[in-house]
């Protein structure tokens, strides 16, 4: 599409704004609207809520919007992870069920894949769903579940056959979270906070129509989701500006945001807030001392440099460029950088470094820090599995010799982990 | 020196260990880490009647088992590894080491044998909310008020402070600075004028309070203004001991990392089939032998007088703090997603590993201590 | 500033690349490196007429290519990783970057475009046995003599001065302080009481020489004794184009790593497949390209004269200080024996590593340097 | 045996020298009379040259010796290897023939184990030996053979039978090194050193009787070589004193010493000299530099830690306690104290890190252990082998799943490794 296209759908855009943007609408029947105009997903399928756009394209109506302020869709949380493997997995009927009220917010999601015995090992799952001949029975529990607690969908990943491979006894299915057979317990942390849940599933049922991928095929579909994630986490940072101008609509997305955003409240602390440590560092008169000093340096060299290689990545991907290693490195490198941050915090506290909560450092902060950055290199694969990754697919070294590439059934395993 | 345990001390070690796996299983500590206090009345009864290890260092004279700094390391180290919620080191090790540096004859038989029998509990009373640990930095004053001595400052980060019958209160004398001017006081935990707050802090399994003293009644240990040497000796005594506690915790992190990872089957292999946990493993063992050799050869140092004690327990802190909190974490590491988990038991000793990492000092600041010493 | 190459400086690279595979194998590495003189005319020639690398940052007015000092670095990079023996750091970078930063344009029009074009080599005598690069550690004298100037004292650490056409020698004033008095000189590499000796380096790839010079006719570079800012801008040059270098030298270790623990088999495996190999190489990747982007980064700020240069210079220079370093002793480790061994080529980068680690300044240095800029 | 029986002991000793110890007899008169006595081997059997004795009187003997300062029999090098593997695995005919000239130090031998093509995995081994029906013929190659340019004799790990797992076929020989299909050439370091020769049989010959293992049990009897080699590393460091007194024999025993020494000389340095540390930092004032304190600090303790753990083990092992970890995690701290030395010396001497020979700090000192460090991690098994070994023996931790249990000609290997 040319420049004068884009300046002629920013224009329509502007004038359909003009037309029917008001700030003192509900959020579902504004949302409803973006639904049935397609301005709400531009890039979605004109047949699916969406205009057929190429992503670029719709970023310029995102700007429109912004410009007047016009509220979006409801994208933060794993909805969009949902609506994402919907669009490309899903049949029509699933579509026509779920698509709208997940654009309008109205439905929350939450993704149902590690279990207590398959964490690194995602496709180790061992939650059954067994075909009764009417509908799907599941048995399990699946855990690291943020949302659970007030999500009305699941995506599941389940074993319907255990006498293949492990990829290959997974079906996909969207589960109904508010039934019976599903208990939601909090997950809590090391660090106080409960942002995960466990859910454990006892004979819960889900009709035929439910199921996603084909029996069996589930690990593609899941593929998908995973996918989609990183871009689903970007979402979430530029949602969690824009929340601070007057009319209902605003309340409204406000007490959303909130929602979704409060099991995220301690991760940049999880990061190490590597922002915090020049200003501490003079507060305390700690950078006076050269050790500190250096300490300070080697943090904020790793720190620079990780932002750096994740700009030179972007960058790169902008010009088109096949993307470099630089990409999958981001995650190792926070995990450097939040344990670096935890020391120099350490280092620069001194004795406050034992205090916590109202008697800590910045109110808690620094204590915070210092028992929520071990998060960091486990959170989303571990370290280990990174490096793992890094080497396989970025290096292309060989591969481990595998031991569970038998039927599933026989392959050794967790026994009731936990 | 060539340092080894004899049989009499591995067979003490046995004692205490089996002690403390009765008496301090993780869900005593989750109990009593939720409580003010922070410990078992019942169960520091039973330590001091049946094993009396708070009188194992203390001499014979002043009702104590007269055993050397070596016995008492053995102790920290097993509390250390078992992650016993008590007042042993406040008492045992901060208070009455204070007592036995700092007093005359006459006070220490006035108060170490009840110290000594675990019928009183001591806390120690130097650092101030500066967090500093040196005779410079106290700035609470000891006045003279007819025969007796009035007490008028703040002092902070006290273990048990807000529990203890005793006081071991460092002061200076009104116009000193410095080290002079120096010395302890005792105040009795109920005195008037003295208001004691429990701290929030990042370990719950040992308690630390905040003690303010407006015109305390006080009794000088030792010649009042004096005391700076009792207190350069306490410090290497406090850190020794420190230091053999988290060599004790640094090591239970290995025997708990190295027992899950051949539970944990992931890939449909013991995860502690991959080279990667193993050789992570191995690095926790060598690191946590070496910081223990540390720990053995400072505690054996101020058993003999060893001049060198002062720079061996500074290094024996610096090795425990790097040790003890790597451990700690990689241990967290290796137990994944579960690890870092309030239920897994982990993170009680990650929490005790970094706020033992910065109590008395970091191990920057003990590397430089060490290297005043050896400077020259 | 988000840095990305143009689709011209990855042509040039390419380029550069490709010439230094056909011009600077290994086999030519180890033939030159035993040469006093430590590099092959024949090849600096066509590196000079057919690239015209000496040029490439050299303003056109003065015979130059007239690029950024980003395109500096994609040469200096690329040099690092294919170990080239030639004058060019100390030519290009240094002695050019010398009479650029310091000369009028009537001594830039007389001395840059030979230098550009090659064929004269120049050399920079900063430091002098103290092994100091900063202004203050200058002793060496320039004195009025006549109607020129006379240079007395000692340079070392000349990276290959024994071999310059032209030296460019930083000296002070008479009875001058500090920063004060200090600037640049001219002399020619055959002048008369110039006495020049080739050093015994760790790196035998690169030379280095000790200048003695005794009454040596020299011209002014500047304003006598105005050269402070020329030298302190000068350092930043240097050490960006270093770090330019190392950083090349860096990802040939990992390079060479991933490639042979790939050929090796032990145990009826590759090496390769073995998680402690697939691991110490995926910490090799992100370390290399880490300290790349911080090299990138200084360059793009000195092309674009941000005042940030100094300090990310600085990061730059620290940062891969200690990646190369660690990446050349990890690519002997991942040889296991074969890599201690003479016949294996590792060993060439290592000592590349080890010698750029303490040039211009280590890490240490550098952290504190770059501290400095931020501390307020 | 009792205090008494010591006591008596010592007594004949002090006799005996009395009778015979003359500083100006030969070395290999003297030594033979040492055979001939059994007071050279004390430990050995009395029909192999020795008296039957326990080890520790055997210590007890050899003090007597050094109170008269008299020599005692060959030790150094490889040859207290062959010694100890003769007499526990050699029939009568290789102990007449060897261990004699083995103690009058008349001849000199070299392990032919490591392999270019098998380094970490000795088992691996690819040097043939097959049986013409009159004698084995060796064809294939060894590496890293300290001596061999001077050596006699050579023990050697050949590979007999290809069609059985490795470790099942190889076998044990002793190699007379003097004959034209072996060739010994020099292999020198990235330090310029050459301490070691790389071997190369072409049809070289072994009679049938220097057969030392059955056919295709050569494993176990190489196991009792290595687990010897760290003794006879002991018995070097003894033997390296007592050289510096007068007459004849003294200065034949200087020679025979200077010849066996002669390629450790830079084994110091590949230590990393943490001794010349402290000293350096004085001399050239970097002390005074607080940050250059804490990383000599970080050296001291690393190295003092790994000095009393060292100490620890033996202590506990002379308890007669079951000896702990301590001792095999010396090599693997042997490779961090190094690592780091090499980094405070750099430190330390700042620009002058980069110059050698009489150029460089200390004549060239400082340089060398920048260029030789690196072996300490690789020399005697790489870091990562001692992590496995420590993993698993030590922790008992599971071993990896092996790829090389099959029959030797089917398992994957290095083709002309070199």
């Amino acid at each position: 599409m040319s420049e004068r296209d884009a300046g002629q759908l920013r224009a329509d855009a502007r004038r359909w704004l003009e037309a029917h943007w008001d700030p003192n609408r509900s959020l579902v029947e504004w949302r409803n609207l973006l639904a049935d105009s397609g301005w709400g997903v531009p890039h979605w399928p004109r047949e699916w809520y969406g205009l057929g756009l190429p992503v670029p394209l719709s970023q310029a109506i995102d700007e429109e919007f912004a410009e007047v302020g016009a509220v979006g869709v409801a994208k933060a949380g794993i909805r969009m992870l949902a609506a994402a493997t919907l669009l490309e997995h899903g049949n029509d009927f699933l579509k026509e069920r779920f698509l709208r009220r997940i654009l309008t917010g109205e439905d929350t999601w939450c993704q149902l894949f590690s279990e207590p015995g398959s964490g690194s090992d995602l496709a180790g799952a061992t939650t059954r769903a067994d075909f009764d001949g009417r509908q799907w029975v599941v048995n399990g529990q699946k855990v690291w579940t943020t949302s659970a607690h007030h999500a009305h969908y699941g995506l599941l990943l389940a074993r319907t056959d255990w006498d293949v491979p492990k990829h290959q006894g997974l079906t996909y299915f969207v589960l109904d979270m508010d039934q019976p057979g599903v208990e939601v317990r909090p997950l809590r942390q090391m660090n106080g906070h409960a942002s995960f849940n466990q859910v454990f599933f006892t004979d819960a049922r889900i009709p035929p129509e439910c199921q996603v991928s084909e029996t069996g095929n589930g690990w593609r579909v899941a593929m998908t989701t995973l996918a989609h994630e990183r871009r689903g986490a970007d979402a979430l940072r530029t949602h969690a500006r824009a929340t601070e101008r007057v009319g209902r609509i605003y309340e409204e997305e406000a007490r959303e945001t909130a929602t979704i955003m409060e099991p995220y409240k301690w991760y940049p602390q999880r990061a190490g807030r590597v922002d915090l440590v020049l200003p501490r560092a003079r507060e305390t008169g700690r950078l006076e001392d050269p050790v500190v000093r250096q300490e300070v340096a080697k943090l904020l060299i790793l720190a620079k440099s990780a932002e750096w290689t994740a700009r030179r990545a972007r960058a790169a991907q902008e010009q088109g460029r096949p993307q470099g290693p630089e990409g999958s490195l981001g995650k190792l490198a926070a995990s450097h950088v939040a344990r670096a941050a935890a020391r120099v915090h350490t280092l620069i506290s001194g004795a406050d470094a034992m205090l916590s909560g109202a008697d800590g450092p910045l109110d808690g902060t620094i204590a915070e820090i210092l028992v929520s950055v071990p998060a960091t290199s486990i959170a989303g694969g571990t370290d280990e599995i990174q490096r793992n990754i890094i080497a396989e697919r970025v290096l292309g070294m060989p591969k481990e010799p595998r031991m569970d590439t038998g039927p599933f059934r026989d392959v050794p395993r967790n026994v009731g982990a936990s | 020196m060539a340092f080894a345990f004899t049989d009499e001390q591995e067979q003490f070690r046995d004692i205490v260990a089996r002690f403390l796996r009765d008496t301090s299983p993780t869900t005593e500590v989750r109990r009593l880490m939720e409580t003010d206090a922070g410990f078992d009345v019942e169960v520091w009864d039973r330590l001091n009647r049946e094993l009396g290890l708070s009188a194992v260092h203390i001499p014979e004279a002043f009702g104590g088992q007269g055993f050397s700094f070596v016995e008492l390391g053995i102790v920290c180290e097993e509390l250390g590894r078992a992650l016993l919620c008590a007042p042993y080191f406040s008492s045992a090790v901060l208070a009455a080491g204070a007592i036995a540096h700092a007093g005359d004859d006459v006070r220490r038989a006035d108060l170490l044998p009840a110290l000594a029998s675990g019928e009183r509990r001591g806390a120690l009373a130097v650092t101030e909310p500066n967090g500093r640990w040196d005779a410079a930095a106290i700035e609470t004053e000891a006045t003279r008020h007819g025969p007796g001595w009035r007490i008028e400052g703040a002092k902070s980060f006290v273990i048990d402070g807000h529990t203890a019958d005793l006081i071991v209160v460092a002061a200076r004398l009104p116009g000193s600075t410095g080290e002079h001017g120096v010395s302890f006081f005792t105040v009795a935990g109920d005195a008037a004028g003295l208001s004691r707050e429990l701290l929030q802090t990042v370990d719950a399994t040992r308690k630390q309070a905040r003690l303010t003293f407006r015109n305390v009644p006080a009794q000088p240990l030792g010649e009042p203004g004096s005391g700076a040497p009792a207190l350069a000796r306490l410090r290497v005594d406090a850190i020794t001991a420190l230091a053999s506690e988290m060599v004790g915790g640094a090591q239970r992190m290995l025997d708990s990392a190295v027992e899950y990872t051949q539970l944990r089957m992931q890939f449909g292999r013991q995860i502690g089939s991959f080279q990667a946990v193993k050789h992570k493993c191995a690095d926790m063992l060598l690191d946590v032998e070496l910081a223990k050799s540390a720990a053995y050869q400072a505690a054996s140092a101020l058993a003999e007088d060893d001049p060198e004690a002062p720079a061996l327990a500074s290094l024996a802190k610096a090795a425990a703090s790097d040790t003890y909190l790597r451990a700690a974490a990689d241990c967290i590491q290796l137990h994944g997603g579960i690890g870092f988990t309030w239920d897994n038991d982990t993170h009680l000793w990650f929490k005790r590993a970094k706020s033992s990492e910065a109590m008395f000092g970091d191990a920057a600041y003990h590397r430089e201590q060490m290297m005043r010493h050896w400077r020259e």
